[in-house]
């Protein structure tokens, strides 16, 4: 059923060095920081991370341009015996949300872990700057791997650079979450391992495009699948595998907070659509899909009202998280009903891809926006945030542009998400998901508007502010749900940039 | 060139908004902002689309007849209210916000006249719930707070039935068309059709504030300050109506469909009218008031449907647009009577009677008027007795309304209402008796005579004879009468919410608390990788 | 019944055994060396799948056996920090449990 | 054959034995112990499946340095055993566990019983290839050639976790020494033996790292007999970890994974490929990447064992 083997060059493709660069440049980061060390780490990042943007672009840009997935063989290698790199749509379009919110992450994590020149290393600025370039590394060998071990291999790697950012502060209740954390990944991490074992068993390649043209369902392709979605899904918090998600992502300095919940949780997300509709769209059951579906729709109802319940703001935000993360695994039944219906997959997963592009800025927005306000309050009790209106009033604009974004009102990503798995649910007669999907959007807005609201209420005379926040900050919180927010339009773009994602979209292997 | 300004102003002071100073100084131009809107409705051609996005994604502008009788009195509305907002709110607290909020709602209100596609239609619906919960939460008390939060989920639910309603809709169409013109017939021929019925007019329905899913008007309306109410009652709502008439396939649509909805509709009129009498507030009256019209109006729609008759658009854009008109003048009475003494009252409280008797269709007003023309698609039917009873019982409630109001005057009983306040009010006063003959004689091409023809004078006459009646014997034994809560069943609803919400929250909690154990996470992960491999082993 | 079966059955066998132990010790050093298990069994497996795919004179396909390797040292990185963490939190509270219901740590700045 | 398959079997459930009483037993030293004891046992099972790489890579890092890095941790967490244990999940749900657990391993028996005949392998495609490389040692030539990329990852891994490992640093001790300082009797056993086996360990490390391009042997394995003999020395005394702050130890750390990248790079313009080696220089090239590499994993290893700094930065 699969196609992809073909659509993937097999050989180096114009551009395909770009995705070299891309591994490597945060690698070679990473150990610039440890060499050079902690007062040039902040140095490091700040010229590492915009020429990241600048390769993310060019390598979006050639991506238009080809309208094909750009590959590079690494030392000429080919699969099965090399290992290729590879890129489709899906790819770049998660490496321009990685930098992106990165940078902002950077630009207002230099309020919270400043490093002044010729002062001596300190740790948690040091680490910081470190572990942030850490993470972008990771995430972009995730996407970047065309191989399920050189995918294992990212995967831990992500998963060490995310631990140590859940204990950056080192209070003790976030080392006891980070430790959590730490088991529970390795516990999916193996289980993933397992099911690669399986198939190179079978098969005798592990290369994802060679691997999309072989499965078939014998008994160890079937365990590996189940193994190695179980895995991910572990690593993804989704319900009911979420308990390490709420203390870690609640316990850690805001702004590692935002990169967790945004991006962290997206790596191991983004393999499971390339198990589930690049290697194995040929042998996943209907009935699997709505399983997996049926996960994520107890996500969203369980979170959500978890989230109502919470005192304090941050641990709803991750809640929110746990809910969202349910929405991102709504496409998978989606794209397979369309594709049993001999349609074109494309609005389940680009409104998929949507979901969790917009899902990641708003939620870093949320989250460094509790970072602010907790700053200026010294506390994020939601009973007693009155006054955060007049005090921070762009954070708390950025807040509610993030949360209608979640929520899913025009013209946020969030909304055109929701359009298209709309339609793909409709379509292929699918109305639960329909049902699933707009109460989730209600309970989020519940918990939006009480946050607001409450932040809304004016106080009597002049609080003082604990810390003073600098502008620059909350308009970068704001900066970022404003992406979030007007994410919607970038269907507006002129088409042929429109289609960026659209033929390399289709293209990830359903036919 | 207008169209693009009928949105483009209002937005773009908004977003000028953003910038404090430039916020602090707009409070004198909110008048402004709906000229162009204004303008559009007189000048702009008819059925000319104007295309702003792509094929994707065609954000379009187009403006018909139905839209455009909206579009001028909502606009009119909207001028009136901001310059009767500039006084009222003078030396008032949080401003800012209320100039946001209020050009949100200005911008969603008059977006959804002049949207062409779905997407856009969508875009501006939402703003205007997001602005009016801004509004109904503007003075800050608990009683804001509850009616905001019962709006905004009520807002929202109803925005999510007419989604899925407009996806189901745009699958339908032949080439996915998000365009709205093409709604009504492909809704006709869709294999969902009775779904997007269902969807569409329940959506519309809570926006219109249909019985049972009305309660949130009168909370909404009874919290908003007085030009905001005068606004979400006179101008708002209509959203609804539009949306109706802009959707639903009145050449095709099945007779049980519409007679429903206009069962519906004229039950929701008499039910409204039973609640109002019981209320004490001004401003909730006359929210009661605009639910029973709200009614007449879906049941004007619901009986061209029915009939298959196209020509009920622009009766219910006519009967709307005078009771945008004529509620946004009402609304505005209550502020200018609240600041007005008892001995000066006299010369403000006659417009505002003629007015209020108006609506239940006193002669020669524009409620005589729309409720002639309207009587071609009621008939003489259960349907054109319903409609009557909601005449008689429209006026007794405007009389209540009258009582209530003149118990609302000033403490002072020298004070009086600035000409910030009066002017305004005056205008639309005005506007309200006059434009409903000129779309009577203009538009909707009737001639004087019509209007005067004694037989149609008396039809208007005697239930209002009857109301009055009524009315006199209600002030009367009037005090047997219970009072019932604002929102009237919203009380129990809310209750069971509440209750439900409570156990639903201790039993995630519990879940939530069962998984964040070790052990059983653990196990539930094994059990899925069993399930997993169990179900695709399954099939094959 | 060749004596590959019985490397195979092993290291499933381990696999199953390390699950039990992650699953019921409470203790999170327990918990790391049957994680440890787990993964043993899983290279073993591996190893299996390598032998099995001996070919012109070599041992086994050395793929696998190259993966295995990578493996080993990722699981030990892994292990390490695992133990640092742990080690870390007894240090900082004095206790060295996961906490069997406390999911809900105080949130942070 | 039947012999053959005796032993294997004998080992096999000498190793099932052991893992079952290692997960089973209360105390949690006797755990560890058993660990180190069933490492040991799994090398020679990957003896018996003629992976000789494996196999030392198992005895070194798994069996090894883990078994190391676990007995540190169960002293230090003695005093937790107790309350540890308390909570220990009821009957029912052990009950639960072990059907579950038992489920799995049985599918999964099941399952690789079934794996298809005859095996796929790309043992054919690497012996055609590996000429070009100049290599004998077939698992070498997949490290470092056909899929390098996995093991430059696995550097950064490494480093990945050296870096997570000194997060968890305490403020104070920023830039400080790892680990305890252990002070042996200058005469003692450990100290003798701290300064015996070096020198031997060593040679014989550079000996497992040279034979590893052509035979059984490699970076890891030599680099790990480096850290142990390095950890020796520290733990008798002998020599003290340098504070993490210095320049050289964190030149050391990523030196490996540099050259690596260096020669990665060189390939583009020389060889056509990034991680391509020119033709005719691929086994020096190899050697000199192995050679540096080792270096970093031997001290990445040790540091990890050692944990993070406790201590300041004065020795």
């Amino acid at each position: 059923m699969s196609v992809a083997g073909a659509i993937f060059p097999a050989a180096t493709t114009a551009g395909g060095f770009l995705l070299v660069l891309m591994l490597v440049l945060p690698v070679l980061a990473v150990l610039a920081t440890l060499v050079l060390g902690g007062r040039h780490a902040r140095t490091v990042a700040m010229l590492a991370l915009p020429s990241g943007l600048v390769l993310a672009v060019m390598l979006g840009s050639e991506l238009v341009q080809s309208g094909q997935a750009l590959v590079y063989v690494l030392g000429g290698w080919a699969p099965p015996l090399g290992i290729a790199l590879r890129a489709d749509g899906l790819s770049a379009a998660m490496l321009v949300t990685t930098i992106v919110i990165l940078l902002a992450v950077a630009v207002y994590g230099d309020g919270d872990f400043p490093m002044s020149a010729g002062a001596r290393e300190t740790r948690a600025p040091f680490m910081f700057w470190t572990l942030l370039l850490a993470v972008w590394g990771a995430l972009n060998a995730v996407f970047l791997a065309g191989d399920l071990f050189t995918l294992y291999v990212a995967l831990e790697l992500l998963t060490f650079a995310g631990v140590p950012l859940v204990c950056l502060d080192g209070r003790p209740e976030t080392l006891r979450a980070a430790l959590r954390y730490l088991l529970f990944a390795l516990f999916g991490s193996v289980l993933y391992m397992l099911g690669a074992v399986l198939l190179y068993g079978t098969y005798g390649t592990l290369d994802i495009a060679l691997l999309a043209g072989l499965v078939r369902p014998v008994p160890a392709v079937v365990a590996a699948a189940a193994l190695m979605t179980v895995g991910l899904l572990a690593k993804t918090a989704l319900f009911p595998l979420h308990l390490w998600l709420p203390p870690a992502h609640a316990g850690a300095p805001a702004a590692a907070s935002a990169v967790l919940s945004a991006l962290v949780v997206k790596g191991s997300f983004f393999l499971v659509i390339r198990l589930w509709l690049d290697v194995m769209p040929g042998i996943i059951t209907p009935l699997a899909g709505q399983l997996l579906a049926g996960l994520g729709g107890a996500a969203i109802i369980v979170g959500n009202v978890v989230a109502l319940r919470q005192t304090r703001l941050k641990l709803l935000i991750a809640y929110s998280t746990v809910a969202q993360i349910g929405y991102l695994f709504l496409m998978f039944p989606l794209a397979a009903g369309l594709v049993a219906m001999n349609l074109p997959a494309d609005p389940a997963v680009t409104g998929g891809l949507l979901q969790a592009i917009s899902h990641a800025t708003a939620k870093a927005a949320m989250f460094m926006g509790a970072g602010l306000i907790y700053a200026t309050l010294g506390h994020d009790r939601i009973a007693d945030l009155q006054g955060v209106g007049r005090q921070l009033p762009m954070t708390l604009l950025a807040f509610a542009l993030g949360g209608i974004s979640l929520v899913g009102l025009p013209p946020s990503g969030g909304f055109f998400a929701k359009w298209l798995l709309l339609t793909a649910a409709l379509l292929t007669g699918q109305w639960w998901w329909v049902a699933m999907m707009v109460v989730g959007g209600l309970l989020t807005s519940c918990y939006v508007f009480v946050v607001v609201m409450r932040a809304l209420v004016a106080v009597d005379g002049e609080k003082r502010p604990k810390m003073e926040i600098p502008r620059y900050r909350e308009a970068v919180v704001l900066g970022l749900a404003s992406v979030s927010f007007l994410l919607g339009l970038a269907a507006l773009l002129p088409t042929d940039v429109v289609l960026i994602g659209r033929p390399v979209i289709s293209a990830v292997g359903l036919p | 060139m207008l169209l693009c300004a009928t949105l483009g102003l209002p937005l773009g002071m908004l977003l000028a908004c953003l910038w404090r100073p430039l916020r602090e100084r707009m409070m004198p131009w909110l008048a402004l902002a709906p000229l162009p809107g204004l303008l559009t409705a007189f000048f702009a051609t008819h059925g000319e689309l104007l295309m702003l996005g792509n094929e994707r994604l065609p954000l379009a502008l187009e403006i018909d007849r139905a839209g455009s009788v909206l579009l001028g009195v909502a606009s009119l509305l909207w001028m009136a209210g901001g310059w009767y907002a500039l006084t009222y709110l003078v030396g008032k607290a949080g401003r800012g916000n209320f100039i946001v909020c209020w050009l949100m709602t200005l911008s969603g209100c008059l977006g959804v006249f002049v949207a062409a596609d779905m997407a856009g239609f969508y875009a501006m619906l939402a703003l205007l719930s997001v602005g009016t919960t801004g509004l109904v939460l503007y003075e800050g008390s608990s009683r804001s707070y509850r009616a905001g939060a019962i709006y905004i989920g009520m807002a929202l639910l109803a925005e999510s039935l007419v989604l899925v309603g407009m996806v189901l809709t745009v699958l339908s169409t032949p080439e996915h068309s998000l365009l709205i013109s093409s709604a009504p017939a492909a809704i006709a021929a869709s294999p969902w059709r009775d779904a997007i019925f269902v969807l569409l007019i329940a959506g519309f329905g809570i926006k219109a504030g249909l019985v049972p899913l009305h309660f949130w008007i009168p909370l909404a309306h009874g919290a908003a300050p007085v030009p905001a109410s005068a606004l979400l009652s006179g101008a708002v709502v209509k959203a609804s109506v539009i949306g109706l008439i802009r959707f639903m396939p009145f050449e095709t649509a099945p007779w049980a469909v519409g007679a429903t909805v206009a069962m519906l509709g004229l039950l929701g009129a008499l039910y409204a009218v039973l609640i109002g009498i019981t209320q004490s507030h001004p401003k909730t009256v006359l929210a009661y008031s605009s639910v029973s019209q709200m009614g007449v109006i879906v049941a004007i729609l619901g009986m061209g449907m029915a009939a298959n008759d196209g020509s009920a658009r622009l009766i219910a854009a006519f009967y709307a647009a005078n009771h945008v008109l004529a509620k946004g003048a009402l609304f505005m009475a209550v502020g200018v009577v609240a600041a007005t003494g008892a001995r000066r009252l006299r010369p403000i409280w006659l417009p505002v009677a003629v007015i209020a008797v108006g609506l239940g269709g006193l002669p020669l007003t524009g409620g005589a008027l729309t409720k002639d023309v309207a009587k071609t698609l009621m008939g003489d039917g259960p349907a054109g007795v319903l409609a009557t009873l909601s005449a008689i019982g429209t006026t007794v409630l405007m009389l209540h309304f009258l009582v209530r109001l003149k118990a609302g005057a000033a403490p002072d009983d020298d004070a009086r209402a600035t000409s910030g306040l009066l002017m305004p009010w005056l205008g639309i006063s005005v506007a309200s008796i006059v434009i409903p003959w000129a779309l009577y004689l203009g538009a909707g091409g009737y001639s004087l005579p019509d209007a005067l023809a004694p037989k149609v004078l008396w039809s208007a006459l005697w239930p209002i004879a009857i109301g009055v009646l009524l009315a006199a014997a209600q002030i009367r034994w009037g005090r047997h009468l219970p009072t019932l809560p604002e929102g009237d069943v919203v009380v129990v609803l809310e209750a069971s919410a509440r209750g439900g919400a409570a156990r639903v929250g201790a039993i995630g909690g519990c879940l939530d608390a069962l998984l964040g154990r070790w052990p059983v996470a653990a196990m539930s992960l094994l059990c899925l990788v069993l399930t997993f491999g169990v179900m695709i082993v399954g099939k094959h | 019944m060749n004596a590959l079966t019985l490397f195979g059955l092993c290291g499933s066998a381990l696999v199953g055994v390390g699950l039990y132990g992650l699953i019921v010790n409470p203790q999170p050093l327990r918990k790391i060396l049957a994680f440890n298990m787990i993964g043993s069994g899983v290279f073993l497996l591996f190893g299996v799948v390598a032998r099995r795919g001996a070919a012109l004179g070599m041992g086994g396909d050395p793929v696998p056996q190259a993966l295995v390797i990578t493996g080993i040292v990722v699981a030990f990185s892994a292990t390490a920090l695992a133990v640092a963490l742990l080690l870390r939190l007894h240090e900082a509270t004095g206790s060295a449990t996961l906490g069997a219901t406390d999911g809900d740590g105080a949130p942070g700045v | 054959m039947i012999g053959g398959i005796l032993v294997d079997g004998g080992l096999l459930a000498m190793v099932v034995v052991v893992a079952v009483w290692t997960i089973l037993v209360r105390d949690s030293f006797a755990a560890v112990i058993g660990y180190a004891c069933y490492g040991l046992l799994l090398a020679f099972a990957w003896v018996r499946l003629a992976a000789i790489d494996a196999a030392l890579t198992e005895a070194a890092i798994g069996g090894g340095l883990t078994s190391v890095l676990l007995i540190r941790a169960v002293v230090r967490l003695r005093v937790t055993e107790v309350s540890a244990q308390a909570e220990t999940p009821g009957r029912l749900q052990r009950i639960l566990a072990a059907v579950l657990s038992v489920a799995v391993a049985v599918a999964l028996g099941v399952v690789v019983l079934g794996l298809p005949e005859p095996a796929p392998s790309l043992a054919p495609r690497v012996a055609e290839h590996i000429a070009s490389t100049g290599l004998g040692n077939a698992v070498t030539a997949v490290l470092l050639a056909f899929r390098a990329i996995d093991t430059l990852l696995e550097a950064v891994v490494l480093v990945y976790a050296l870096i997570a490992v000194w997060a968890l640093t305490p403020d104070r001790f920023w830039g400080g020494r790892p680990g305890p300082k252990y002070a042996v009797d200058p005469n003692g056993m450990l100290a003798y033996l701290a300064r015996l086996l070096p020198p031997l360990g060593i040679v014989v490390g550079i000996y497992v790292f040279w034979v590893g391009a052509d035979l059984p042997g490699g970076k890891f394995q030599a680099g790990t007999l480096l850290a142990a003999m390095w950890l020796l020395t520290i733990m008798a005394g002998v020599t003290d970890v340098p504070p993490i702050s210095r320049r050289l130890l964190r030149g050391a750390l990523v030196a490996g994974t540099v050259v690596f990248l260096a020669i990665g790079f060189a390939g583009v313009p020389l060889a056509g490929a990034f991680l391509a080696y020119p033709e005719g220089f691929a086994k020096p090239l190899i050697l000199f990447i192995e050679a540096a590499s080792m270096v970093s994993i031997a001290v990445t290893l040790g540091l990890l064992v050692v944990g993070p700094p406790e201590r300041g930065d004065a020795p």
